[in-house]
C-alpha cells in the first residue's frame, strides 16, 4: 500500500485538518476534536433549514466539500468507509441549525441509516425538528425486500445541490424535504471499477481484479460490483451502465437531463469525459436534452479507477435550483 | 458456581477487547471479502475505548458493564455493527440489574440483546448477519435454563450454538447489509458480524471458565 | 492496460469532443478537426491580449479546463504527452487574437518550445504580434547549461490564472508579460510519483516502481524522477518536496505565499490536503504567511498517483489578480 | 550507379515509413526508459502521414521529395523530434535542388540536415540526442564524397556511422532532451532520436541497394 499518509489512523483528522485550513473562508471544524465535523464558516443561517450530511470517509469532496453557502451547512466524516456515530451528528445538526429545522440527507447503507436515526432522536429531545431523506438512486442493487436496498450513489451530490438551493432560497423544511425526495425520485446512478481502492487500515485492495476483467455495478465502498466482465471499450461498458438507468428512469423523447459523469478517484478526466460523450450521445439518440452536465470526480471510492454515470431528470424548478449559486470547495458559480 | 456476576462482566469485556485485536485483521478480511474492509477495524476501534473506560467505571450490577460496552460501541464504532452491537447491550443491560445473573439471566440478556439487533436491523435468521449467530445463541441459553443448568453453561451453550450459527451463514446470499449488494457473490464467505458475534460469545464463555 | 477510452488513437479527440460538449457555455472547439483547439466561446475579445497554451495532453484540466474568462483565449491539445505541431497553435493563435496581441504560455519542455517557436514566426508573419513566457518552476531539475532547462510544471497552472487576469483587466501584450515573468520568477514546484502511469498508445506503465519505493522529482510526463526512495510518510514526503522549494525561492520571514498542491491524476484530495497540512505547517513556522491556496488536480499525469507541491510568492498585485474573477471548467470563482 | 535520384528517395520513404512502423514498440520503449515514451508513435503518426501523401505528389527533384517528408513530419509529428526532423529535412531538402545527386550531394544533404537539427536544439555531439547520429553520419558521407565514393557509398557509410553513434549514446549522461531530467540514470540507455536516426539513415542505404 502507497499512499500519501502518516499513520491510518490519522488519515481523516489529518486531511479534515488541512481541509479545513485550505478553505478557511467557506468552512469551519467543529470544536471538539471527539465529535468532526465540518461547517460552514460564519455558523449557521437564521430561519434558514440547516442541511446536514455524512457519513463514512473517502468519498471526497463528498460531504465537506459540498459545505458552504448554496449546499450543506454540515457534513460529519466518519472513519474511511465507515458512518460516523450519532454523537457527531448530532453536534453537527446542532451547528446547521438556523431555527428552522434540519435535513438529513443520508446515504442508504444499513450503518448511516442506523445512526443518523439516532442522531435526529438526540436532536428531537433537544427539541430540534429534524427530517431525513435516504439517498438510494443505484441501479446496480436490486430494489426489494430482499436486498438493504438501493445504495445513496451520485444522486446525493445532484441532491445536496438542489435541496441547498432550497434551503438558501428560505423554503421550511417540509418543502426543502419535498425538493430533496423529488430529486430522489428522479436520479438514477451506476458505476464500474477498473481497480479497487485500498482502504488505509486494511493495507489491502478491496478487492483482486485481473489484469483484463472490470467490475460493473459496484457502489463507493470498494464493495465488489454485481458482477465481472472482461474489459470492454468504454461506449461498451458506457452502454452497460447507461441502460438500466434510462430503463428504470423510464426517460423519454422531449424530456430534460442533467448528466453527471463521476469519476471514482484514480481515473483521469480526460476518460470521463470520454464516456460523457457517449453517453450524451445516447441520451440525444433518445430525444433526451442534456441541458445541463457534470463531469470530474465527486463522489469517490478513494483511489479506485473507475467512474459512475448519474442522470437526473430535470423540470423548471430543479434546473433554477441547480442554476442557483453555490460556493463550497468543491462546487462553485455565481459567487 | 451457578451464577456470573460483576467481575465476570468485565472479564469478558477484557477478553472481548483482547480477541478482536487478535482477530482484527481476520474480520478485516471477511468484510474486504464481501462488505468494505471495516469490521474488525471498527470492533477495535469500540473495544480500544470501552476498555480505556473500564478502571474509572464503577459497576454495581451485570447491568452496569454491559451499559457501559453499550454506550461506548455506540459512540465510537459506528458503521451498521455500532448502532446494532450498542443497541444489543443497552437491551441486555436493561434486564442484567444484578450483581450476578443466573442462567436464566444469561437467556434473558441474550435475548433482549438479539431483540434489539433485529428491532433496529430487521433482519431474520437465514439473511447472513449476526442475527444467525444471536439467535441460536439465545435459544440454546433459553435451553440450559429451562433445563435448570449453571450460567457459565448457558454462555458455553451460548458461544458453541453462536459458532455453528456464524459457520451457517458462509453458503448463504445476504439480504440485509452490504453483502445483500453481491447477490450470488456472497455465498461461500462466511458474515462478518456474525463470526465477531461468535467471538464475543466465545469470550462471555471463557470468561465464566465454560 | 485497463482505460475507460475506445481506441488509443482516439483518446484525445473524443475526449476533447465531450469536454466542449459538457462546457458549451464556456468553450467551443476550432472548427477544423485536423488542427484541434479549444477557444472561448464567443471568439477573440476585441482589443483584449490573447493567451494560448498548449502542449501535450494527459494533463486535464491542464490546459483545456483553463480557457474562459479570466484565463485563456485559447488551448491546443497535442498528443497524449506530445507537443502539438506548429499548425494547431497557429490556428488557437489566430483565434485567440482581439487586436492586442497574443501571449504563448510554454512549458519548458524542447518540443513544445520548438513548436510554439514556430508557430510564432508563422503568426508573426501574419502579423500577430505574439511574445512567449516559458515557464520552468521545476526544481528537481538543475537549471545549467548541461540540462535542458527546468521543466514547466504546476506553476503554469497559477501563472495562466494571474497573466489571463492581467490580461483581462486590459493590459497591454508587454505588461502581461511582465505579470507573467514576475509570476514565473518567484514560483517553484516540486513532484512525487508513488505509480507510473500508462500511455494509451504505449500500453505500459513508463516505469516500473517496486511497492515499496516512490520516485522524486518526477515531471508531469511519466518520465521517472530524479531518484527513488522507499515509501514514506506523507510529511516525510513532504518536506523532501517543500525544502529544495523554500530554499530555492529564498522565501522568508513575513512574506505572503500561495501553496498549491495538486494532485497527479490517481491520488485523492484527502490525501493531498494531508501534504497541504504538513507543507503549511512547514512554511508556517518559517514566517510565511498562506495566504491563498489551491488544492486538487489541477496538472497531471493520467492516472499516475503522486503529487506536487507549487508555491509561489505573493505580492499585492498577483494576490489581486489571483483573487480576480474567473470562468472556466476547471478554476471558477466570482462569477 | 554513382548517384541517387528520385526514385531512390521515394524508395527511402517508403522504407522510412516500413522500419518506423515496425520498430514503433521498440522506440516507445527506449523513450518509455529515459523520456515519456512516445517517440516511436510520434515518427508513426509522421511516417505514416507522408506515405499518404507521396501518392499524389509529382516530384521533380529529390529535394521536393525530402521537402515533402519535411512539411509532413512538421505537421504531423509534433514534441520534439517533429521540428527536428523537420529542420532536417527542409535544410537538406533545399541542397538536394536536383533529379539526382551524388556522393557530395548526399554528403549536403546531411551535413544541412545536421546543421537544421543543431540549429533547432542546440545540441553537441555527446549529448545523447539524435545528434550523435547525424554527425558521424555527415563526416562518413563527407568522406566517401571526397574519395571519389558513390552516393549509394556515401549512404552506406552514413548508415553504418550512424548506427555507431547511436550505440555510442548508450553509456551517456544527457544533456539535452527529456532524459536530461534523469541526471545519471539515463545512462545504459539509448536515446530514442538517435536510434531512429540510425534507422532512417539505414533505410536510406538499403533503398540505395548498399
Ligand atoms: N440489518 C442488519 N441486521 C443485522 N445485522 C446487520 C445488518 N446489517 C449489517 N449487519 C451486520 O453488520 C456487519 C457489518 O458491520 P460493519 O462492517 O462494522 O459495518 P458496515 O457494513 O457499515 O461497514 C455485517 O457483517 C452484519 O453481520
Ligand atoms: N535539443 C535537442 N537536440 C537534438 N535532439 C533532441 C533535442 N531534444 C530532444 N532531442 C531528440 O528528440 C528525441 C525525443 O523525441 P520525441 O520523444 O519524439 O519527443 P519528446 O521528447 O518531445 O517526447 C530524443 O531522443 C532526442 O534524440
Ligand atoms: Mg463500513
Ligand atoms: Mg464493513
Ligand atoms: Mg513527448
Ligand atoms: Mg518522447
Amino acid at each position: 500500500m502507497k499512499k500519501l499518509i502518516n499513520d491510518p489512523n490519522d488519515v481523516v483528522p489529518e486531511s479534515v485538518e488541512g481541509f479545513v485550513q485550505a478553505h478557511a473562508d467557506i468552512v469551519v471544524a467543529g470544536a471538539d476534536p471527539e465529535l468532526p465535523y465540518i461547517a460552514r464558516a460564519g455558523g449557521a443561517v437564521a430561519g434558514k433549514v440547516g442541511l446536514v450530511s455524512g457519513g463514512g470517509s473517502g468519498h471526497e469532496p463528498l460531504h465537506g466539500g459540498f459545505v458552504g453557502v448554496g449546499m450543506l451547512d454540515a457534513a460529519v466524516p466518519g472513519p474511511v468507509f465507515t458512518s460516523p456515530t450519532p454523537d457527531p451528528i448530532l453536534a453537527a445538526t446542532q451547528a446547521a441549525d438556523g431555527g428552522a429545522g434540519v435535513l438529513h440527507i443520508v446515504k442508504n447503507y444499513t450503518g448511516d441509516v442506523l445512526n443518523f436515526e439516532t442522531a435526529a432522536e438526540l436532536a428531537d429531545a433537544e427539541d430540534i425538528p429534524v427530517k431525513a431523506i435516504v439517498v438510494n438512486d443505484d441501479v446496480a442493487v436490486e430494489d426489494s425486500l430482499y436486498t438493504a436496498g438501493r445504495r445513496g450513489v451520485g444522486g446525493t451530490v445532484l441532491l445536496e445541490k438542489i435541496a441547498g438551493a432550497s434551503a438558501e432560497r428560505g423554503d421550511d423544511l417540509d418543502t426543502v424535504l419535498a425538493v430533496a425526495t423529488r430529486v430522489n425520485d428522479n436520479v438514477r446512478s451506476m458505476g464500474v471499477a477498473l481497480s479497487a481502492c485500498i482502504v488505509p487500515h486494511a493495507g489491502k485492495p478491496s478487492f483482486d481484479l485481473p489484469e483484463d476483467e472490470i467490475e460493473i455495478g459496484i457502489g463507493i465502498h470498494g464493495e465488489p460490483g454485481r458482477r465481472r466482465i472482461k474489459a470492454a471499450p468504454a461506449d461498451e461498458i458506457t452502454d452497460l451502465l447507461l441502460d438500466p438507468i434510462i430503463e428504470d428512469l423510464g426517460l423519454g423523447s422531449g424530456e430534460d437531463a442533467l448528466l453527471f459523469v463521476n469519476g471514482m478517484g484514480g481515473t483521469p478526466s480526460s476518460e470521463l469525459y470520454i464516456v460523457y460523450r457517449h453517453a450524451r450521445a445516447r441520451l440525444e439518440a433518445l430525444g433526451v436534452n442534456v441541458t445541463r452536465s457534470l463531469v470530474g470526480n465527486y463522489i469517490t471510492s478513494l483511489e479506485m479507477q473507475g467512474a459512475s454515470i448519474t442522470v437526473l431528470r430535470l423540470d423548471e424548478e430543479s434546473t433554477a435550483l441547480w442554476d442557483a449559486p453555490v460556493h463550497t470547495a468543491a462546487l462553485r458559480w455565481g459567487i | 458456581m451457578t451464577g456470573v456476576g460483576i467481575d465476570w462482566a468485565l472479564d469478558w469485556v477484557r477478553r472481548s477487547a483482547a480477541v478482536v485485536a487478535e482477530r482484527r485483521e481476520d474480520l478485516i478480511d471477511l468484510d474486504r471479502l464481501i462488505g468494505d474492509g471495516d469490521h474488525g477495524e471498527n470492533l477495535h476501534r469500540g473495544y480500544s475505548a470501552v476498555l480505556g473506560k473500564l478502571d474509572a467505571a464503577e459497576p454495581a450490577t451485570v447491568g452496569d458493564v454491559l451499559k457501559l460496552v453499550a454506550t461506548t460501541l455506540m459512540s465510537t464504532v459506528g458503521g451498521a455493527a455500532g448502532p446494532l452491537y450498542g443497541t444489543a447491550f443497552l437491551r441486555g443491560a436493561k434486564v442484567a440489574d444484578a450483581a450476578e445473573i443466573d442462567a436464566a439471566g444469561v437467556a434473558a440478556v441474550l435475548a433482549a440483546g438479539l431483540e434489539g439487533v433485529v428491532a433496529r436491523g430487521k433482519a431474520e435468521v437465514g439473511d447472513k448477519t449476526m442475527v444467525d449467530a444471536w439467535s441460536p445463541a439465545a435459544a440454546a441459553a433459553q435451553q440450559v435454563a429451562d433445563r435448570g443448568g449453571s450460567a457459565p453453561e448457558a454462555l458455553r451453550a451460548a458461544a458453541d450454538a453462536a459458532r455453528a450459527g456464524a459457520e451457517s451463514t458462509d453458503p448463504l446470499v445476504a439480504r440485509k447489509g452490504r453483502a445483500s449488494y453481491l447477490g450470488e457473490r456472497a455465498i461461500g464467505h462466511r458474515d462478518p458480524g456474525a463470526e465477531s458475534s461468535a467471538l464475543l460469545l466465545e469470550a462471555a464463555a471463557a470468561a465464566a471458565g465454560s
